[in-house]
């Protein structure tokens, strides 16, 4: 590492900061890193301003990890100026690669949202308060950022080189995308940092046919160990969701919720794992069920879209809901 | 081969607009549309012509190939189903990859059906080829693969069409197995007396053919046989055949009769249609060909209940064989031929006739029967209820026939078997008044209205109105028919001493397995469907398969006969090219990005795909023999790892989002 | 009862007529009846039995209207195109037998386009609406739904029955087709039911109500538009 | 055991024979059929007349009577073929199409209705075949009738056989045979037996000696098959057939046919052991002394 060290910048939008965790989990590699970049921008960690930001050349960041999605005008506004100021911008966890759990909000209206965060009979707010858009505070006019109309990931606001999914993103990621910037060897621009193939081929369980008969919540039942989630009725996104996590929520025996999205090849996780489903559900003796039988097999999936895009709902076809105006 | 990526540098799309005669160019503005396609991003040259799919049309299109160096070729004409062989071919003649073309159906889907709006059809048109060239940006070249073939047939069914098919293929020198599921060769015609237009004994043309089929070096005959499971595909089939027992020697059994003189058990007669019976020994004919008894399992005391062994006892050429078992055969064909004929429609649901009630109220071919010697009244045409001649006789046309409430499509042979009969009943007894009661009289064959004439003439009178009610008269027992004579516009009342229901001819009950097994389909009739109606009627909808006779389609024998020649003429192309080429219409399965999740292999519905097991992983794998790229696999894939050649994601896509643009 | 002599002569007259055979006795009795029935309408100056089409609405045919067809089918989802003139629908039916009534003939006309010719016919009156046509029909058309469309387009042309005038006035005034008179009234408490039954007779809010729908669905003004138009005797 | 219907009675059975009513409300209760009245019901109306002059008209009157019995919450019940002719197709029409639906809507609206398609419509001889069973009714029977029976279904009851599947054939249908030997009757074939009474589709309203001609052949083959009496399950063929005979007799001079005609309601009332007053049999015009006589 003779030369000088990488401007790096960690940036944030709507995140829950468990990104910026996997950083530090970084643990005895980490002081390698350190020792190689400098941090230009961390507002988790370091105490610098917007202004210090605004202040630098364009390009002059080496890489900046961005975490979150984009919910707010001030998400994209500064997702907009750490682009300008970064060589190489990166979709840093499944909120800033696909819109992560903040995405669901898309199910609802802003109004709602509000309705459900400040008028829930569990909300203390006696007043009905809720905020508002600007307000004068003695001298001082307050704004509140506006909030866009749907959540977007990362690239629904700027161009982004690389992504590493997970929530969050596994330290052997973040190792392997360090190992390969410190030594500019850089796979093809666009790419995802992490396995090609979907989540079955690191899952230790074994598989027998594909077909469902009945749909099994996780919380319904304590799975066989052994044999294939799917085999046993329960939901699995495993199918549909990239390796690289080392299946480990399948080996605490907990199906695969897909935080990690879609393989490569693979456009929309959710409508693909449905398409998966919808082709083996009630397979075996298909031809004997009634319409109601059929009716009866598809009740059991509940929430489809908490379901099957649980990561994915901003960057999928379906984008958001929309409502009759 | 496993390269999926389009090459998208150096494209040169050439667009080829067809104006199909007037086809398509008297609704269609066919230069309008040709304009607009030379616009569009990478297209070289879009030109318009008369008949693309002509010599100078073709030539046009390969002159460009190889002067302007168009790579893309996209085709706007008539459906793929016509012409995307004849275009691939042009393609390949002039030195281009044949799958390098896209075909936008801007005649069944615009010109057409939208004849009425010249102009929305137009656009119509513009948007389907903006589709198929952005489609045609795509795609990517692909190779036939050259199968062997194995040099035999299977025929299904053993009535006049399944014996005239299996005999044009054996006589070309390959082996056929031609499989009966009843006890004799004969089928439908063996039940007839005499057949229509000439009036010629149908045995006696029939038993010379059954013969030669059943002793030719070619022909393995199975009789008492029937298909149960089948794979593979074009050249090479491998069929299983269940043949049930026939408790019966066939060479020693010298069908002296006496077994089944003896033979306790009387059950209803099949061949007579329940108008007289059998024993559980019996023989279809004295023609039958092989002539050898055959025990009904389902009937016989001694297989249900352990008792009796009469015919054992009596038989002196020592021919029951109680310890023959059921046997399943495998056997390996090239092509298959669907022969399995039809079954009368059964006219108890049309209650106002009162079939099945009224004694007296019998179908077409319960009477042919009647007309039989062989027949339940030695030849006899008598009133069921009375044994007596009948003096009064009406025929009623189109029952279940042209009737939305049973089967639509007109059966074809009815009119003319009833004229036939009617010309037999004046024949036995030229006292008798014979009616026959039609919506239309349609003799169309060779002869036929000429039969109709001769009818006229021996007196039968036709009243043109549908028998609404038959009903008995309590005290006479003749049959009262209701009706409008439309010709004169009046509602009238008649009785008759007996009425015949000309049935049509309904898909065989078990035409559903077969089609199952086969995985052929069925047209929405329900009889098998071919592949084109007026281009392949011989072929079924998948490679290698063919049909013939009334499995298909209502047919009289003269049509059955042809078709069957036809179909054996198409089934023996596989067989004499010794090779066949196996479209490369298998999904690609791009190891790199297969899980091994497993989702695809239950779900294949001909069992083309399994989990192959490697080193550190488990991989999906295709069987091209077996596939018959439905694309059901890549649909489901979770991964995105199975992808369709001809369909891939990028294409699909690309379409969608230029017909969204 | 009839004397036997009376019942010998007219044994004899059948057998001369209808000959000896079964069925025969029925024929003439039936035949006696009409011949009987038509006498005595004779007798009474009872109108003939047979539903005469007034000439004045025959006299002159009008060219045929090509979109008739088309408006009926709208009308009524019926393709009254697929006729194949079978003659089923005729040979069911049980006022065709008795009456000139032709549903064939009616389809036939109105898909031919002659309009007026078949609103006007008093033929269109004739059905019974008893659906055996339906049920029989082999090219599926709904032969009463059909007639009862061509119904609906003669009454907007103003041309209805004066009985069923009368049928209508008795629903406009009263919700009921048939109101309740003073037997009935009387009977009704003979047999310990409420003088007035449950329905709109006791209840005058509801009677407005059903009045209002009748206006509002243009019932009240079809009913005034229609002219004098007569049907066979009652 | 036991169902509550709402009771809809249509005109011809409380106007003019109110003895159909008095029977029904005596006897259904005994065999499980409890009966709520449907206040405010009108005609229903007529399927010949009033859907021939105005659909629209007869649809939205239609659809407000059943309006009644939604607010109700129970299934229609009538044992008027013409009421249930009207009231089961609007009901199918109205639950299939939606447009039709909203247009009639509109209409409902001003008098503080809304049609939402909850209820079904069923005529008694589907509740006495599918429900009560003939086997039900054969235990309530107590004075079995030893008669021969015309039976006539009625062309309203069975057709269009396309929205009323549970009848089986419309050609040869049963059920009513059943359930009128249930009674200890025995049916009798009859030609024509299926054949209209002639009453529908304003014909008798109308004209009327078409509609005779038609009653006329329908009374001989009655007479022919040696039948006791006629037995309906229409207030409409029932009027047919017992006012028709004195009009052929008045109009025409015919001799007295002296059929006795029943509805199902009044003859299982016989059945079970009511007297012939108490269900109104002899508020007929033809006279009942003809079976009155035979029963035990």
């Amino acid at each position: 590492m003779g030369r000088n060290r990488l401007n790096l910048a960690i940036g944030l939008g709507a995140t829950c900061s468990g990104c910026d965790i996997t950083i530090v989990d970084l643990a005895e590699y980490l002081p390698k890193v350190l020792s190689s970049v400098n941090i230009a921008f961390w507002p988790t960690a370091a105490d610098l301003k917007l202004k210090d930001l605004e202040a630098m050349a364009n390009g002059s960041i080496d890489l900046c990890l961005y975490h979150g999605a984009i919910v707010n005008e001030e998400n994209a506004e500064m997702a907009r100026l750490l682009r300008r100021k970064s060589k190489l911008m990166v979709a840093f966890g499944s909120c800033a690669c696909f819109g992560g759990v903040p995405g669901l909000a898309n199910l609802a209206t802003k109004d709602s949202l509000l309705e459900t965060v400040y008028g829930t009979p569990s909300t203390d707010n006696p007043k009905g308060l809720k905020p508002q858009g600007e307000a004068l505070v003695g001298e001082y006019r307050m704004a509140v950022p506006k909030r866009l109309d749907a959540v977007l990931p990362l690239s629904g606001v700027v161009e982004v080189d690389y992504s590493i999914p997970g929530c969050p993103p596994q330290t052997s990621q973040v190792k392997d995308a360090f190992e390969a910037i410190l030594s500019s060897d850089l796979p093809p621009r666009g790419s995802v940092i992490g396995p090609a193939k979907n989540l079955c081929d690191e899952c230790p369980r074994k598989r027998e046919g594909k077909s469902i008969s009945k749909i099994v919540r996780a919380h319904e039942t304590i799975a066989d160990q052994e044999r294939c989630l799917l085999d046993q009725g329960i939901l699995c996104m495993g199918p549909a969701t990239r390796a690289g996590c080392d299946a480990k929520c399948i080996k605490a025996n907990m199906r695969c919720e897909g935080c990690m999205g879609p393989p490569d090849g693979v456009g929309d996780q959710g409508a693909k794992m449905l398409g998966a489903i919808a082709s083996i559900l009630g397979l075996e003796g298909e031809d004997k069920m009634s319409e109601e039988d059929v009716a009866r097999l598809m009740d059991g999936i509940v929430d489809p879209v908490g379901l099957f895009y649980l990561f994915s709902l901003p960057s999928s076809i379906l984008r958001r809901r929309l409502w009759e105006v | 081969m496993n390269d999926v990526r389009a090459d998208l540098k150096n494209l040169k799309i050439g667009v080829y607009v067809c104006h199909c005669g007037k086809n398509i160019a008297d609704v269609v503005d066919v230069k309008r549309v040709a304009d607009f396609a030379s616009k569009l991003p990478g297209v070289e040259v879009a030109r318009e012509y008369l008949h693309m799919c002509d010599d100078v049309g073709q030539e046009m299109i390969s002159k460009d190939i190889m002067e302007l160096g168009i790579n893309r070729v996209v085709v706007a004409a008539c459906s793929p189903k016509v012409h995307e062989l004849t275009f691939r071919d042009t393609l390949r003649k002039a030195g281009l990859n044949p799958y390098l073309l896209e075909m936008a159906n801007i005649r069944e889907q615009c010109s057409w059906v939208h004849r009425s709006d010249p102009d929305r059809a137009t656009e119509k048109a513009i948007d389907l080829v903006k589709m198929a060239v952005a489609k045609a940006r795509w795609l990517i070249p692909l190779e036939t693969k050259a199968v062997e073939v194995t040099r035999s047939a299977l025929v299904i069914g053993g009535g006049i069409a399944g014996i005239q098919a299996a005999l044009d293929v054996a006589d070309n020198g390959y082996q056929v197995y031609l499989v009966e599921k009843g006890p004799s060769l004969g089928g439908r015609m063996g039940q007839w007396s005499k057949v229509f237009p000439t009036m010629d004994c149908a045995a006696c043309i029939l038993t010379p053919k059954m013969v030669s089929a059943a002793q030719h070096p070619k022909i393995k005959l199975l009789t008492n046989s029937e298909l149960i499971e089948a794979s593979g595909s074009l050249g090479n089939f491998k069929v299983k055949i269940r043949k049930r027992p026939r408790y019966v020697d066939e060479e020693k059994c010298t069908a002296c009769g006496l077994c089944a003189q003896k033979c306790p058990v009387r059950i209803p007669n099949e061949v007579d249609f329940g108008m007289s019976s059998r024993k559980a020994i019996y023989i279809t004919s004295p023609n039958a060909v092989p002539l050898a008894y055959s025990i009904d399992g389902e009937n016989c005391l001694y297989l249900k209940r352990g008792i009796c062994r009469v015919c054992e006892r009596v038989c002196e050429a020592k021919a029951i064989d109680f310890d023959q078992k059921e046997e399943v055969l495998e056997l390996r064909v090239g092509s298959i031929i669907v022969a399995i004929g039809y079954d009368p429609f059964d006219p108890t649901p049309l209650e106002e006739y009162g079939f099945g009630r009224y004694k007296d109220v019998v179908t077409g071919p319960m009477l042919e029967r009647m007309t039989d010697p062989m027949g339940p009244t030695g030849g006899a045409i008598l009133r069921p209820s009375t044994g007596k001649p009948p003096r009064k006789v009406a025929f009623i046309q189109c029952v279940g026939s042209r009737d939305a409430r049973f089967n639509l499509y007109c059966s074809r042979v009815c009119c003319m078997y009833a004229i036939k009969d009617s010309l037999i009943i004046k024949e036995q007894n030229p006292e008798s008044d014979v009616y026959i009661f039609y919506m239309d009289i349609r003799a169309f064959g060779k002869g036929y209205e000429e039969f109709y004439l001769r009818s006229q003439e021996a007196g039968v009178k036709f009243i043109r109105g549908k028998v609404s009610s038959i009903r008995e008269d309590p005290r006479t027992h003749e049959l009262v028919l209701r009706y409008e004579d439309t010709l004169l516009g009046t509602a009238l009342e008649d009785s008759f001493d007996l009425v015949v229901l000309s049935v049509g001819q309904v898909p065989r009950a078990d035409t559903d397995a077969i089609s199952k097994i086969l995985g052929i389909p069925r047209s929405a009739d329900g009889f098998l469907m071919e592949a084109h109606p007026k281009l392949r009627p011989n072929d079924a909808v998948v490679d290698g398969i063919y049909l013939a006779g009334s499995a298909q389609y209502p047919k009289d024998i003269p049509d059955a006969v042809a078709q069957a020649s036809g179909a054996a003429a198409r089934a023996l192309i596989p067989l004499s090219m010794g090779q066949v080429y196996v479209e490369p219409i298998s999904p690609l399965i791009e190891e790199d990005r297969c899980g091994g999740c497993g989702v695809c292999v239950k779900l294949c519905p001909y069992g083309a795909l399994k989990l192959e097991e490697r080193e550190d992983k488990r991989v999906a794998k295709v069987d091209e023999v077996l596939c018959k790229g439905c694309g059901t696999c890549s649909a489901a894939c979770p991964s995105g790892a199975v992808r369709s050649r001809m369909f891939t994601e990028e294409q699909i896509l690309s379409m969608i989002s230029s017909a969204a643009g | 009862m009839m004397d036997d002599a009376l019942e010998r002569a007219f044994r004899e007259r059948v057998a001369k007529r209808f000959g000896m055979k079964k069925g025969s006795m029925s024929l003439a009795i039936e035949e006696a009846i009409r011949e009987w029935m038509r006498s005595e309408e004779e007798a009474k100056g009872v109108k003939e039995a047979k539903v005469e089409i007034p000439l004045e609405h025959v006299e002159e045919a009008p060219p045929p209207s090509p979109e008739f067809a088309e408006e009926i089918i709208r009308a009524s989802g019926e393709n009254i195109n697929k006729c194949i003139q079978c003659g089923n629908c005729v040979a069911s039916c049980p006022s065709g037998r008795i009456t000139a009534y032709n549903s064939r003939r009616i389809i036939r006309k109105a898909s031919m386009g002659y309009k007026e010719e078949v609103l006007r016919s008093i033929e269109l009156w004739l059905c019974t609406t008893c659906y055996t046509c339906v049920e029989r029909c082999p090219r599926k058309i709904d032969v009463v739904n059909a007639i009862l469309t061509m119904r609906n387009m003669a009454v907007e042309n103003g041309w209805m029955l004066d009985p069923h005038k009368v049928v209508s006035m008795n629903l406009m005034k009263t919700g009921h087709a048939v109101p309740i008179d003073q037997a009935t009234r009387e009977r009704r408490k003979e047999l310990g039911l409420s003088e007035l039954p449950p329905t709109v007779h006791q209840y005058e809010r509801a009677l407005l109500d059903v009045q209002h729908i009748l206006k509002e669905t243009g019932f009240f003004e079809l009913v005034e538009k229609a002219q004098p138009q007569k049907a066979g005797s009652a | 055991m036991g169902r509550k219907y709402a009771l809809f009675l249509g005109c011809l059975i409380p106007n003019r024979y109110p003895g159909i009513e008095a029977a029904a409300r005596k006897v259904l209760p005994r065999i499980g059929i409890e009966l709520a009245d449907m206040n405010g019901a009108s005609c229903c109306p007529a399927p010949g007349v009033v859907k021939s002059f105005s659909r629209p008209a007869w649809l939205a009157v239609a659809a407000r009577n059943l309006c009644i019995a939604e607010d109700m919450a129970l299934d229609v019940l009538t044992f008027c073929n013409g009421c249930y002719g009207t009231l089961a197709d609007a009901n199918h029409s109205l639950k299939a199409d939606r447009a039709l639906r909203d247009s009639v809507n509109s209409k409902l609206k001003e008098v503080g209705m809304v049609f939402k398609g909850s209820v079904g419509v069923r005529h008694l001889a589907e509740v006495l075949m599918k429900e009560v069973t003939p086997e039900g009714i054969r235990r309530a029977v107590t004075k079995p009738l030893g008669l021969r029976a015309a039976v006539h279904y009625g062309c309203h009851l069975i057709k269009p056989k396309v929205l009323r599947e549970w009848v089986g054939s419309a050609e040869r249908p049963t059920f009513l045979d059943e359930l009128t030997e249930a009674l200890g009757a025995e049916s009798v074939e009859w030609e024509d037996k299926m054949a209209c009474c002639g009453a529908g589709g304003g014909v008798r309203s109308a004209v009327l000696d078409v509609s005779l001609r038609m009653l006329n052949r329908k009374l001989l083959s009655a007479k022919e098959a040696g039948a006791d009496f006629i037995l309906n399950v229409c207030p409409f063929c029932h009027l047919q057939f017992d006012r028709g005979q004195i009009e052929l007799q008045r109009l025409y001079g015919l001799q007295p046919y002296d059929m006795p005609v029943l509805h199902y309601v009044q003859a299982l009332g016989l059945a079970m052991g009511y007297g012939p007053h108490e269900l109104g049999v002899d508020m007929n015009f033809v006279g009942m002394d003809r079976i009155l006589s035979k029963l035990p």
